[in-house]
């Protein structure tokens, strides 16, 4: 149906596209996979009207495409989710699913039948409970994906892009996710599908096609019967071990962070635990489940009654005393939390550590680089140019820029709210791997992760939490996915 | 205003009968040097217009006008430039007398000749000759008129509202004394003011709502003809006519407005920028060291201060030829 | 799992308590907000009433002074409609009152005025329209940034409305012209006809910002540019259109300002841009874009000129009235914050 | 894991090799496309000196035109450096000109100017730290729009400098007190002590703004107000010494401007917040914030000043000014933009 044929990208000092060929027949699942900045969002991009390819050709149901601007693709019959949330604040659910194709007759809006059409949209999806008429600014960021694929359903494509739905997803509503794509596919819907969680690939993928730098190294693969070895090889270059790091023997050290009856009304209530130096806690739950602002409360960054103390010293509230006192946090949405885009890689990575690259207030340039280039090159943050803006990264190599922020040295705790999301397979056995010495150095952990397997496999222990109160508090030894995932959906207690 | 049907006779004052000295005849060449404030008022557009009609007159003067601006650090920059081109005289208007003080007193020690139009320096030094209009001689004028006229009617206790020009100026709180002194001598004083910007808009602005603080008005001085066209527009907006209106500067509208007599407007008091002209010839005499032909004198006097006259009905007519197009 | 799994729904509704109770005062979303600040604002008019009512009891509350009010708030507010639109859709114009200035020394030239009324009033809205197209195309497809982009535009139109009037003020010829002038002076039930102009392109205007695509899109652009060129909208033609829409109002504006002082002049609306910004963002929209309401727009409006209203009506001089107006305005919107959530820290 | 793995060592040189290539034609990533920007600018400077050594040969490049240039430039010249923190923070300060006059007024009253030149320069930069410091305190703590916050601090400060100078220019008396004006008189290799003090303000800012800690958080605090509060910065605190600096940079200018005209006075910089924005904006800071430099922002005013230099010189009217200089700005900033890598559409 859809024939993608040498398509070259050049950007400012990257070719970002090196001659990508791609083929997607009608009603099958299409996977792309390739490493952070292989150029499967810059692939799709173009296949959605928002860059021009400099070379190659596109061909849909024979005839000669070439989108010019989303107009045009969305006119071909191409809908897109894409990578970067791409929906508009102020407006409602309603109006944001029906951007640009609004209900309305002579130019006025009639917005009962919108607002109508957008429940049933939203109701296909599984998530009747997102209001029509609530702002999207103040959704959670899994809803905002939801409204992202709403807005992508309520076109009549043909061919539905979307590029690592399922990073802000959790655990059941990515199946939610995938009941959708077979109920598309059967009606002969092209579906380009493009995540990181290779077992995702295996569930719902018919073909596989493998960037790696800019280049298609396979197409066409059977997704199901590759084997998982092969496509992570095709897709580094090398052979990657997707395992965790073993858990230190040593006995974990000192208390570093203790929580005290933590409550924050309509997030969470009466949460307690402690985590020692050397240690990694995770906490497992569903999405709004209230991890993520346990974190926040944790550092400050958010009111919540109850204590929170550091080395057995209470730490007063504001996230500079935070930092300060040692904290860090990688919060989950990178672009609005935590980048500055227009700023150097290197100027991101320090700025949680400024004074300690300055003296009376004057920054070392020197030793800030070196820092700096220190990490990138640890976390393999590609291109490994660190005066390069973060803007020019693609997305897993952004997410890492956020963790090197605090792997410059002076931390005692760090709390990481998913901290793989949208990182790829052989980045994120390296991640797994610096979190683990940083552990092992005695820094201590508090993890958020939407994947169980990662929770379990990374932490030492593992709080479950559901609708805000901690159900489950045990070692991750002895866990396993399916009895993690009854709890967080049954409220069954082990 | 530019439109009036029948187009007026240019806003520079007729050609004046040449002076009995032979002071009109050719002499010596002089390069004059003219900075006054952005024309973005009638008056002050009159102003520039006039003083390069009178350097025109002259086939020994070359006139050097640089950019108007309501800015006082480039009128500065302004004046620093036409003492660098080394003219043979200046005429400024200064945005504010004190702040340009420093600069004209400059241009003096550097040994050009200043002339001083309108608003003041301070320090005598700045300059070799002042003229201007006498600020608070029109507040006085427009006081005796209110005056009289109340006095006539037999008010007692009236209503006078004052509609000013820009606040912050030393000339409108000299006008504003004159006319309070005025009145005092009929026992009266003033009830309100308020200050308009001199734009038609802003004058049609504060005239609304004083009309509407003030359901009964005796008199009403207006400081400046300019805005005096919004000030008519918002008194006939309102159906206001109970009270004796005075103008201010004498613009040929308002000449027109005394002259139908049926207009609230009855007179006028004259700050009349045919100043310029004659400012411009002073220049030129001082320059040629020449002095004024009817004054015994040989020198032009230290200081010119012109006559504030009454505009009504009544003599109207001989000053319209000296109206400027508002 | 065709049906949604019952924990997420629970989950939600359990949440859902605070924000239902919360929607019972509010009506839906953005609009809620929107009312709610309101509220502030009417409160700040509320206070500003109250203090005229204490101060002038004689004065203040007279049908006549209301008029006025209205009257002196037509020409700026016709213009804060557009800028309501421009600054919503991410922009700002700074040409109001200069490109105002120029449509109404254009109209009253000689030459347009010997057409008669409505070529006269049909200019002024073509020169508004124009210059705005102008903004527009510098902006939208010139990629220059509004800020200079209009600021070029204002000091070009103020200079060009110097050059065309001669630095005079141009009178509208009455009788022939009356017709423009009697907007101000014909009054329909007491009102005069400017006021209902006003009110049309309020109301106008408010239509097309919440009942049209258009109006949607305006949001759109402003709050995610990104996000509405990958929605399919031309991100661009609908920048233009916004400035054209302002260059309208600036139009319009123009014609109310001739009838007013029943002059065209280059020093019309100087410094409109800054009041007609500053109303929009008292009135609650931002200057990122995005977000604000025509309601908000024309109450900040109409408080800066209850406030003037009330100084004039006290007889304040000047100076004074400038320190309260510094201190009102923090208050009103210190009150309107009062009435919004408070962010965490 | 204290050493890096070898295989990702070994990946990242191997991919480092179109980066350096990248890297050659770039000084170094933001920096880079800084200074590709001012290339823009410098082009539209040379063509203006050029249009000015062809239209006046004989007046324009001497040297005491350059340094007239420089002198009118001081003023605003020191308040555009602090409008370039301001605006890269993510603020903007339309309050500069007001807080200027009214430091200016305090400064000349006669019990400040009792006590000698160094006290009323002190009280004039005190003056405006602390107007400044108030900005900053109603932005950052009080949560006002800064549009909103700092144009109330216009009104009231120009109203509060009426009402002390009684509307009156104060004079700066001389001898006592001639220090102060000797700033402007006294020349140091042909060039007055002012433009010393601006370019050592234009220095001073430029380290602050690239050499410290503080800068580097301005443009954090600008560029991502939530990223910084998460990384630690005291996103408020700083936000308030953004608008206090601004201040002070305002009271440094007063200093100048009482230099210049040996007087204090309430309409000092009347629309200087116009013209330092938009001397900022022109230099290639966005509005936005976060991101901007100073060397843009004071090309953007030597062009401004340059323009205004050249008409004097050539003696246009105002009028004709006007317009021109509507076209030289959105020239200036195409032929700025025309040296930017065009971004997809
Ligand atoms: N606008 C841009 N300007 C310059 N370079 C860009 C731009 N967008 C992407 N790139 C570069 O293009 C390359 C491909 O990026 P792309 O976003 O397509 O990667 P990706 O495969 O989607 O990675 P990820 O899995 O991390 O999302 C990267 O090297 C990236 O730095
Ligand atoms: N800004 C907000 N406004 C309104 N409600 C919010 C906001 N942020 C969070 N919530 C609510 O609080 C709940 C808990 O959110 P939180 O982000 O802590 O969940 P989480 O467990 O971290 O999930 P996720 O995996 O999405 O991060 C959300 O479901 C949401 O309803
Ligand atoms: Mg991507
Ligand atoms: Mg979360």
């Amino acid at each position: 149906m859809l024939v993608m044929r040498g398509i070259v990208k050049q950007f400012p000092g990257v070719r970002a596209l090196d001659g990508v060929d791609l083929d997607v027949r009608a009603g099958e699942v299409h996977c792309l996979l390739g490493q952070n900045g292989a150029g499967k969002s810059t692939l799709i991009k173009v296949l959605a009207g928002v860059h021009q390819p400099d070379e190659g050709t596109i061909t849909f149901n024979g005839a000669e495409a070439r989108p010019g601007s989303p107009i045009d693709a969305i006119r071909l019959g191409f809908a897109t989710i894409y990578q970067e949330l791409d929906l508009v604040d102020g407006l409602s659910v309603a109006e944001n699913i029906f951007l640009g194709h609004e209900h309305a007759r002579l130019g006025f809006v009639d917005r009962a039948a919108g607002r109508r059409a957008a429940r049933e949209v939203l109701e296909r999806l599984g998530h009747p409970e997102i209001r029509p008429n609530a702002e999207v600014g103040r959704l959670p960021p899994a809803a905002k994906q939801v409204v992202s694929m709403a807005r992508a359903l309520s076109h009549d494509a043909r061919l539905i892009i979307m590029d690592e739905p399922s990073a802000a997803l959790a655990h059941d509503e990515v199946a939610n996710l995938f009941r959708i794509i077979r109920e598309l596919t059967a009606q002969g819907v092209a579906v380009v599908y493009i995540s990181h969680r290779l077992e995702e690939i295996r569930e719902i993928g018919d073909r596989v096609t493998v960037l790696k730098d800019g280049r298609t190294v396979a197409v066409g693969l059977p997704a199901r019967d590759t084997p998982t070895s092969r496509v992570v090889s095709l897709m580094t270059g090398r052979d990657v071990e997707y395992v965790f790091p073993p858990r230190s023997s040593r006995p974990p050290g000192e208390e570093v962070l203790r929580v005290e009856g933590l409550s924050a009304p309509g997030a969470f209530s009466g949460v307690s635990f402690s985590v020692r130096a050397g240690e990694i806690v995770g906490l497992a739950g569903l999405v709004g489940s209230g991890r993520s602002e346990i974190l926040e409360a944790v550092y400050g960054a958010r009111r919540a009654a109850g204590r929170v103390l550091l080395g057995g010293r209470p730490v007063r509230r504001g996230v500079t005393h935070a930092v300060r006192s040692g904290m860090g946090l990688a919060p989950e949405e990178r672009k609005a939390q935590a980048l500055l885009l227009d700023q150097s890689v290197t100027a991101n990575i320090t700025l949680g550590s400024l004074p300690g690259f300055a003296r009376f207030g004057w920054i070392d340039r020197g030793r800030e680089r070196a820092e700096a280039a220190r990490l990138a090159d640890l976390l393999d943050i590609r291109p490994p140019d660190t005066e390069r803006p973060v803007r020019t990264l693609s997305g897993g190599n952004q997410q890492k820029a956020v963790l090197a922020r605090w792997l410059v040295g002076g931390r005692r705790l760090l709390l990481l709210d998913e901290p793989t999301r949208g990182v790829d397979v052989g980045a994120r056995a390296e991640l797994y791997a610096v979190i683990r010495d940083l552990a092992d150095r005695g820094i201590a952990v508090l993890l958020v992760s939407s994947e169980v397997p990662e929770v379990l496999g990374l932490s030492d222990r593992v709080l479950v939490l559901r609708e805000g109160t901690v159900i489950h508090e045990g070692d991750a030894a002895v866990l396993d996915e399916h009895r993690v995932l009854d709890m967080i959906m049954e409220g069954r207690a082990a | 205003t530019s439109n009036e049907p029948a187009a007026a006779p240019s806003s520079a004052a007729p050609a004046p009968a040449p002076a009995a000295s032979g002071n009109d005849q050719p002499g010596e060449k002089v390069v004059i040097g003219f900075s006054a404030p952005a024309a973005d008022h009638g008056w002050i557009a009159a102003i520039a217009k006039n003083a390069e009609a009178a350097a025109k007159r002259y086939s020994d003067v070359e006139f050097k006008p640089v950019e108007p601006t309501n800015d006082i650090n480039q009128q500065i920059s302004a004046v620093e430039s036409l003492i660098a081109a080394k003219v043979s005289a200046l005429v400024i208007l200064p945005n504010d007398g004190q702040q340009l003080n420093q600069v004209a007193l400059q241009a003096t020690q550097a040994g050009i000749p200043v002339v001083n139009l309108d608003r003041v320096f301070p320090d005598k030094l700045a300059y070799r000759t002042w003229i201007g209009g006498d600020n608070y001689g029109m507040g006085v004028a427009a006081g005796h008129f209110v005056g009289r006229k109340l006095k006539e009617k037999g008010v007692s206790d009236p209503v006078i509202v004052e509609i000013q020009g820009i606040a912050t100026l030393p000339l409108t709180q000299d006008r504003s004394k004159g006319f309070a002194d005025a009145l005092k001598t009929y026992g009266f004083s003033v009830t309100a003011k308020q200050d308009a910007k001199f734009t038609v808009e802003t004058g049609n602005q504060v005239a609304t709502s004083l009309l509407q603080a003030h359901k009964k008005i005796d008199a009403l001085w207006n400081h400046d003809d300019d805005q005096g066209v919004g000030v008519l527009a918002a008194i006939k907006e309102a159906g206001r006519n109970e009270f004796v209106m005075v103008g201010g500067a004498g613009s040929l509208n308002a000449m027109k407005e005394i002259q139908s007599g049926s207009s609230v407007l009855q007179a006028t008091v004259t700050y009349s920028p045919t100043m310029a002209s004659s400012a411009v010839r002073l220049a030129r005499l001082i320059a040629q060291g020449k002095g004024m032909s009817d004054l015994v004198e040989n020198q032009v006097p230290q200081s010119i201060t012109l006559a504030s006259e009454t505009i009504t009905k009544e003599n109207v007519e001989k000053y319209l030829p000296l109206g400027f197009e508002s | 799992m065709s049906e949604p799994t019952p924990p997420v729904r629970q989950a939600a509704g359990a949440r859902g308590a605070q924000a239902d109770a919360a929607r019972t005062n509010l009506l839906s979303g953005l609009r809620g907000v929107g009312e709610l600040r309101h509220l502030g604002l009417f409160v700040a008019l509320a206070l500003l009433v109250a203090v005229g009512l204490v101060t002038r009891p004689d004065a203040f509350a007279t049908a006549s002074n209301l008029v006025s009010v209205l009257s002196l708030a037509a020409t700026i507010g016709v213009i804060t409609v557009g800028a309501t639109f421009v600054i919503i859709g991410g922009g700002i114009d700074l040409s109001v009152g200069a490109v105002m200035a120029l449509a109404s020394v254009w109209a009253t030239t000689l030459a347009t005025q010997s057409y008669g009324p409505v070529v006269m009033a049909v200019c002024a809205v073509l020169v508004g329209t124009g210059a705005g197209l102008v903004n527009g195309l510098l902006i939208a497809y010139g990629r220059l940034v509004p800020f200079i982009a209009t600021l070029a535009m204002l000091v070009a139109a103020r200079g060009l409305a110097q050059r065309m009037s001669d630095r005079k003020t141009q009178l509208v010829q009455q009788p022939d012209n009356g017709a423009i002038v009697s907007l101000s002076t014909t009054r329909v039930l007491g009102i005069p006809l400017l006021v209902y102009v006003f009110a049309l392109v309020v109301v106008l205007g408010w239509v097309v910002l919440n009942r049209t695509t258009f109006g949607r899109r305006t949001y759109a652009v402003g709050g995610n540019p990104e996000a509405a060129r990958l929605a399919g909208i031309d991100v661009r033609r609908h920048t233009m259109l916004l400035y054209a829409l302002s260059g309208l109002c600036c139009g319009i504006a123009a014609i109310l300002i001739m009838a007013r002082t029943t002059t065209g002049s280059s020093t019309h609306g100087d410094l409109y841009e800054l009041d007609a910004i500053a109303a929009v963002i008292i009135g609650g929209t931002l200057l990122t874009g995005g977000r604000g309401t025509i309601m908000g727009s024309i109450l900040g409006l109409l408080i800066f000129t209850l406030i003037t209203n009330l100084f004039i009506l006290n007889g304040l001089n000047t100076s004074d009235q400038l320190i309260a107006k510094g201190l009102i305005i923090v208050v009103a919107v210190l009150l309107q914050r009062r009435n919004l959530k408070e962010r965490a820290p």
